[in-house]
């Protein structure tokens, strides 16, 4: 705090905290915001699934209905994807990525704003939905045409999931586009790729991913569009459309999204299975080599959730083929991992807990995805609880539990504190037991024939015995997330006084305080190999010492307390534009939004060229406003 | 081989009025492929991807500098393309080859 | 803390044993949908397929990593106090190859038989082959069946023949469905605009449950039918009765009075047919023949608006509260409401005419 | 486009791990990207070829001289751009601006004759609800006019910085970014015009 207030002061500015966040460029600033809006949206889409929930759990039950039911469907899992997991994700690039690679900051800090504001305000907007009475309803990947045609959904609900998905897909790909060019350019000197920490490396495959398969959506959600609001043909079989096209454009984005969305966490449990078994991670190299070998097959796989659509066996053979061999590398994954534990010194903290947890739910979920990718198999279970059970394995399982281990890993590197381990056994233990009860009788069910996405189903299909053991396990399981937040409460109320490498870590965040300073490194560190502190503490691999007592005294990457930003640091300058061009964007999209209703439809239009004229001259202020201060300025305070 | 190439090692532009040249004639060429469509009859379709492709490479190696840039900006831009590519190639397969006739409205 | 880590040890047992034993003991199975329990070839091939390989594979994958993690658990937990750092282990590039070419082995046990067995389940008989063909259509939310060869239409309720192949071409009408019967196939999409094929053979007489499984709108959940697999003889039955009109309700019956009102003032006939016959020359897989099912012999179909059970009460409560019944359902919207709107429902004499009629329609 | 813009920050000197600019591999990051977007649009069109089941037929309407002259407007100005390029890296600012100038007529005179097209093929009665030809041109191509109308935006901007001195020979990396764009929206329009316009059916 001293720092930012020294900061703020140096930079002419005396802002209040509130101006403060509103305006950071801070990326951990940004990532604390990431955090907790997406924890906030992980409460709130759980509680729809809870809602989904007490319908299931029993037969012919009345307490949502028909149309209320898809819409907490398909909000829950649309916000559990976009705005739960990606933004998660986001939150630890944020907080981790700069820090770990040896930056001051991302490489376009005001951009980095840019993709939180619209991912705040994009959410908030298919949120909204709700308060008008039409949220989206026609599941999270909409297929065509019942989404594209207001014959099939009336009202503006699918308009808001549609264009509320645009501004995400924006964020996004402004996300990936910043993190890529910092993972690329900002790294410390010595830390050539193959010295790059394995999570770093996730979170730059992950961006790849992004840059080329959000596009795929974006062109996606614009036919849909065009087809909502000017009768365009794209998905009308009226006139020889053909809504597989829609299934075809989604899965292109979509299974690629899985991987967006399943990488960064692999990357996250490949930091700390090594870090708490005190062993480097086993087989490095090809750990990387197979998240680039999933991302790259992730291109090529999508057809793998269009197999009873009538692609013909041929074509079906084939993505199944390319579907299985994705298991390959995955299994290099889950091998290397259990063999950077096997003979290690496993300290179980609850971040180990939880990262350990996800390798054996990886497996439990994995499993499932090769009996989907077996076609024939597929014919039975696609569409049906067997699929809830598998994605919610991996998706629950792994990036869930992963980021939760995270939470606990990077909390110091947050706020200075470390969380209660004692809460945090306690929080793992439910969490894993009920979500096992949760998602386990999941392929019962599904193999018993329930298809997915039924808001209803009767006494005599003989499912109700299960659902209601879900529906306990899922109650079980949202209660036991509050006690990660009576952790957080807890743990705010102490001092921060975190020491600055709590775990004996192996990357360079580690070498500097908790939480790091406004400029993270007073002085960048050279990196002499992947593990770049364990090497300085321990020695490499050659002439390493045995024992922990013989650990050399590096100094931690100290600031020079009391004197402000170190000599020659620039610091990026807090700016209003990046939320102002979310902010026109949005209302872009929201005036679009009203120009599909039929009582504010004459306002859509100007809404939308109020949007427009917003983002232009906001990108014209942002380009003309300093990206730092002014050399002679800081020259100044500098020779002070 | 190139290693970090600052942006000013480039030809001018007698250079950048060579590569104009060639893109005009391609274009002529071009069209005049399409005018000849029924002489050339299956040849077509592969001589105006062979041009467009010619123009392609031209623009994208002298116009955008990557002939003479960093090697990891080709890289960038050659996998973005590969990973296009590769989808566009699938999906007609998927409609072209494999693909059941649709019903006629 | 000793106490704490014998615990956690021990814990790890209950979930994982758990698992093991409810699904070792058979908890699936046995019901109406289940996929374990197949009534058709095809639902046959898929379980085995199921069962041998794939599960058994699953299960060694399943106790090798699972025992593998107990084991790193157990034996390399960190003592407290333990200042030890461990040999500095940074890969061993023949266990990589071993951890590869594992999986690709098993994946490749997966996939052979998978794929001989894809393309066996797309096998089309061919024209000449004594299959049943029948055209599938779905709608929101309910099937249409038509059988082009009789020149029959009927929904609800689709008649096969026991042991003799059939050949369904599947589409739908509006949005995308996917035409589901569990227990004796897979599933294949109904997609407007396209046709697709499935083939597959019942093995056992009787009624068979079947079901949508694609989100195809509000009323999903409710877009069932039932594959009724019979005798040849009992099929023969079936079809030249629907090859025949329906039989007249003799006149000053309740029956003809709410004949009247159907074709008349009640307004079903817009909607409805009551005529089994089509003509398939004219009528393709993508042209309409009615908004509503073909309500000809209704009485004999097992569900009535495609999830209740047809009693002559269900159908009572359908005609009279369609909105309440199965709301947003095109009959709900396009007729019920109008009529509410206008002052215009039936009542309760009139319904029980239009039941009496559509009740004698055996 | 946002994302290009906000590329455009004032010039720093960056120290970069591979000695490239960020500004230059984020454009380059940002066109990999866009090659998903306009390959996706373009096999939607080709998905759809040939299923016009109602006219106007695309052999009634395109006029192959009159789009053979239009996308050699463009890639004049693909040439122009690239001369105002190398007059800003020779402090040549009056060379720059007229270059540039030339660019932003010759982006504009594209897309002039694209509204040109348009309206012909709609009086012809082409529209985006004809049939699939009209819905996969119209959305296809309209989505290149954008991507052009939005640089000729951008360099217009930078015509206008140029004479209030925010725009010189010192921002010449920054300006050869918008040159990537610009580009890129040729490019695009060499594959659609062969495509679209040129190849068979
Ligand atoms: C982030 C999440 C994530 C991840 C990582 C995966 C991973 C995989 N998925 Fe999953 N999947 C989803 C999320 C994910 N999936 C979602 C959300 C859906 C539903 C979408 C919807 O319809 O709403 C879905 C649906 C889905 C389908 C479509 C089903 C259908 O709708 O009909 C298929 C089909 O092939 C599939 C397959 C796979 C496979 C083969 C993997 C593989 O990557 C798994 C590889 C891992 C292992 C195999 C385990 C570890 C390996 C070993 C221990 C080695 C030894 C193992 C063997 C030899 C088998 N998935
Ligand atoms: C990140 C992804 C993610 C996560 C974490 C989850 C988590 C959960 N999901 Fe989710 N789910 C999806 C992604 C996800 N899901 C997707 C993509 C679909 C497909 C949608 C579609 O078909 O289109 C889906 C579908 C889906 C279905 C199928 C619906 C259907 O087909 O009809 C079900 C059914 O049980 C379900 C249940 C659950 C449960 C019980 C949880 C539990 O883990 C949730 C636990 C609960 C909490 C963590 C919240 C705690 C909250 C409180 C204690 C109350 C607080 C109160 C307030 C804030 C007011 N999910
Ligand atoms: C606007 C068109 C329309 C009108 C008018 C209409 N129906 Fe229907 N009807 C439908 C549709 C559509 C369904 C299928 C509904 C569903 O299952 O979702 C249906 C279903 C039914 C069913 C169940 C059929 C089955 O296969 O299960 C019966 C019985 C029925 N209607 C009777 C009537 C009667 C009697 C009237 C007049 C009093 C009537 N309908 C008027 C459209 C109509
Ligand atoms: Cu029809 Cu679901
Ligand atoms: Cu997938």
């Amino acid at each position: 705090m001293a720092e930012a207030a020294l900061r703020l002061e140096q930079a002419g500015y005396r802002r209040s905290a509130l101006v403060e966040w509103l305006t950071t460029v801070d990326h951990k600033k940004i990532g604390i915001l990431y955090y907790w809006t997406s924890i906030v949206y992980l409460l709130l889409a759980g509680f729809l699934a809870l809602l989904m929930r007490i319908q299931l759990a029993q037969p012919d039950m009345n307490f949502l209905g028909p149309k209320t039911y898809n819409e907490v469907m398909t909000m829950h899992g649309t916000m559990m994807i976009f705005a739960v997991a990606m933004p998660l994700n986001a939150a630890f690039f944020n907080i981790a990525v700069p820090l770990m690679i040896g930056a001051r900051d991302v490489a376009f800090p005001r951009l980095n704003a840019f993709s939180y504001w619209s991912f705040l305000f994009g959410s908030l907007l298919m949120w909204s939905s709700f308060l008008f009475g039409h949220a989206p309803d026609a599941g999270w990947f909409g297929y065509a045409n019942l989404s594209s045609s207001r014959l099939y959904s009336a009202g503006p609900g699918l308009d808001f999931w549609d264009l509320g998905l645009q501004v995400l897909g924006i964020s996004s790909i402004a996300g990936a586009l910043n993190f890529f060019v910092t993972i690329v350019n900002m790294r410390a000197p010595g830390m050539s790729l193959m010295r790059m920490p394995v999570y770093v490396w996730m979170v730059l495959v992950t961006a790849v991913l992004i840059l080329l398969a959000f596009p795929s959506l974006t062109v996606g959600l614009f036919m849909i569009m065009f087809d909502r609001y000017f009768d365009t043909n794209f998905f009308n079989p009226l006139h020889g459309g053909d809504p597989v096209i829609w299934q075809h454009l989604f899965w292109i984005f979509g299974h690629p999204e899985v991987y967006i969305l399943v990488l960064p966490p692999m990357g996250i449990i490949s930091e700390i299975l090594p870090t708490f078994s005190r062993k480097p991670l086993f087989g490095a190299p090809f750990v990387i080599f197979a998240g680039i070998a999933i991302a790259f097959l992730s291109f090529f796989v999508w057809a793998h959730h269009m197999f009873t659509v009538g692609l013909g066996p041929v074509p079906n053979a084939l993505f199944a083929a390319s579907t299985m061999m994705i298991g390959i590398p995955t299994g290099v994954k889950v091998f290397n991992w259990l063999a950077t534990m096997w003979g290690g010194s496993i300290d179980f903290k609850a971040p180990m807990k939880f990262a350990s947890a996800a390798v054996w739910l990886l497996m439990m979920g994995g499993v499932t995805g090769v009996m989907h990718a077996t076609v024939p198999l597929d014919y039975q279970q696609q569409d049906s609880y067997f699929i809830v059970a598998h994605f919610h394995y991996i998706i629950f399982g792994v990036i869930v539990m992963a980021l939760l281990g995270a939470t606990y890993y990077w909390f110091p590197k947050m706020y200075g504190r470390l969380l209660d381990e004692r809460l945090g056994t306690v929080h793992f233990w439910l969490t894993f037991l009920a979500m096992n009860l949760t998602f386990f009788p999941m392929h019962f069910v599904g193999l018993d024939g329930m298809p997915r996405r039924y808001f209803t189903y009767s006494a005599e299909t003989g499912w109700g015995t299960w659902n209601l053991v879900i529906t306990i396990g899922a109650f079980i399981l949202g209660l036991s997330q509050l006690v990660l937040l009576v952790n957080v409460v807890k743990t705010m109320r102490q001092p921060a006084n975190a020491p600055a490498d709590p775990w004996d870590g192996r990357t360079l965040e580690w070498t500097i305080p908790s939480p790091p300073p406004a400029y993270n490194f007073a002085v960048i560190p050279t990196v002499r190999g992947r593990d770049a502190y364990w090497i300085e503490k321990y020695g490499d691999g050659h002439h390493t010492v045995t024992d922990t007592t013989q650990r050399r005294h590096v100094s931690v990457n100290r600031d020079n307390p009391g004197h402000g930003l170190p000599a020659g640091v620039h610091l990026p300058k807090p700016s209003w534009w990046p939320m102002i061009v979310s902010a026109g964007l949005t209302a872009m999209a929201a005036g679009m939004i009203m120009h599909g209703t039929e009582t504010l439809g004459p306002l859509g239009f100007p809404v939308v060229g109020i949007g427009a004229f917003v983002v232009f001259f906001g990108l014209l202020g942002w380009h003309f406003e300093p990206a730092i201060e002014h050399a002679e300025h800081e020259q100044a305070h500098v020779h002070h | 081989m190139h290693g970090p190439a600052p942006a000013h090692a480039q030809p001018g532009p007698a250079t950048w009025i060579r590569v104009l040249v060639l893109l005009t004639i391609a274009t002529v060429l071009e069209v005049l492929t399409y005018a000849f469509e029924s002489t050339l009859g299956a040849l077509t379709a592969p001589i105006l991807i062979l041009f467009a492709i010619a123009k392609f490479v031209l623009v994208v190696a002298y116009y955008m500098h990557l002939k003479f840039d960093n090697r990891i900006l080709t890289g960038i831009f050659a996998w973005g393309m590969l990973i296009a590519i590769s989808i566009f190639a699938a999906m007609a397969a998927l409609y072209h080859i494999y693909g059941q006739p649709l019903l006629t409205p | 803390m000793q106490g704490t880590s014998v615990r956690w040890r021990l814990a790890w047992i209950f979930p994982l044993g758990g698992l093991l034993f409810t699904s070792g003991c058979g908890v699936i199975g046995g019901k109406i949908a289940s996929t374990s329990d197949p009534a058709g070839d095809q639902a046959r091939h898929i379980w085995n397929l199921f069962v041998v390989p794939v599960w058994w594979l699953t299960v060694a994958v399943f106790l090798l990593v699972t025992v593998w993690m107990l084991l790193n658990i157990i034996r390399f937990r960190r003592k407290p106090g333990d200042t030890r750092i461990p040999p500095q282990v940074h890969g061993n590039t023949r266990l990589e190859i071993a951890w590869t070419l594992i999986p690709a082995i098993i994946l490749a046990l997966i996939a052979i038989p998978s794929t001989r067995l894809i393309f066996e389940l797309n096998r089309d008989p061919g024209q000449e082959s004594n299959a049943l063909r029948v055209e599938v259509i779905g709608h929101q939310w309910w099937w249409e069946f038509r059988y082009p060869e009789y020149g029959i239409v009927t929904a609800g309720d689709l008649h096969v023949v026991v042991d003799r192949p059939v050949v369904l071409t599947i589409t739908s009408q509006d949005v995308i469905h996917s035409f589901w019967p569990p227990r004796l196939a897979g599933k294949v999409d109904a997609i407007p605009g396209r046709h697709n094929t499935m083939v597959f053979t019942p093995e056992e007489t009787g009624v068979f449950y079947g079901q949508c499984a694609e989100l195809c709108g509000a009323q999903h959940a409710h877009m069932q039918f039932r594959v009724v697999v019979e005798t040849q003889e009992d099929f023969d039955a079936w079809v030249a009765k629907h090859q025949r009109p329906v039989p007249q309700p003799a006149a000053g019956t309740l029956a003809a009075q709410g004949k009247e009102l159907f074709e008349g003032s009640a307004g079903c006939a817009g909607c409805h047919s009551v005529d089994p016959r089509y003509d398939p020359t004219t009528t393709p897989i993508n042209k309409t023949l009615m908004i509503g099912p073909n309500l000809a012999y209704f009485p004999e179909r097992h569900t009535l608006a495609a999830f209740l059970p047809n009693t002559p009460e269900n159908l009572h409560q359908w005609i009279a509260n369609t909105e309440q019944v199965k709301p947003y359902s095109t009959m709900a919207e396009k007729w019920w409401k109008i009529r509410a709107q206008q002052n215009m429902l039936l009542t309760d004499d009139q319904v029980n005419a239009i039941v009496a009629y559509l009740e004698s329609l055996r | 486009m946002s994302q290009a813009h906000a590329a455009a920050s004032h010039p720093v000197e960056e120290h970069t791990t591979t000695g490239i600019s960020h500004n230059r591999l984020m454009m380059w990051t940002f066109l990999a990207s866009d090659c998903m977007f306009f390959g996706s649009l373009i096999w939607v069109y080709f998905a759809y070829r040939g299923r016009y089941f109602e006219p106007p037929y695309p052999r009634d309407l395109l006029d192959i001289p009159y789009t053979s002259v239009s996308a050699a407007v463009l890639l004049l100005s693909s040439f122009s751009i690239v001369m105002a390029l190398t007059a800003l890296e020779r402090a040549d600012m009056k060379g720059f601006r007229g270059w540039l100038l030339g660019t932003i007529l010759l982006g504009a005179l594209f897309l002039g004759g694209q509204y040109y097209e348009f309206t012909t093929f709609y009086h012809e009665g082409l529209t985006l609800t004809s049939n699939l030809f009209g819905t996969t041109f119209f959305v296809l191509t309209g989505f290149h006019g954008t991507h052009v109308f939005i640089g000729i935006v951008w360099l217009l901007v930078q015509w206008l910085l140029s004479y209030f001195g925010k725009l010189t020979p010192a921002h010449v990396e920054r300006f050869f970014v918008t040159t990537l764009y610009w580009h890129f929206v040729d490019i695009v329009w060499i594959i659609i015009f062969m495509l679209v316009y040129l190849m068979p059916y």
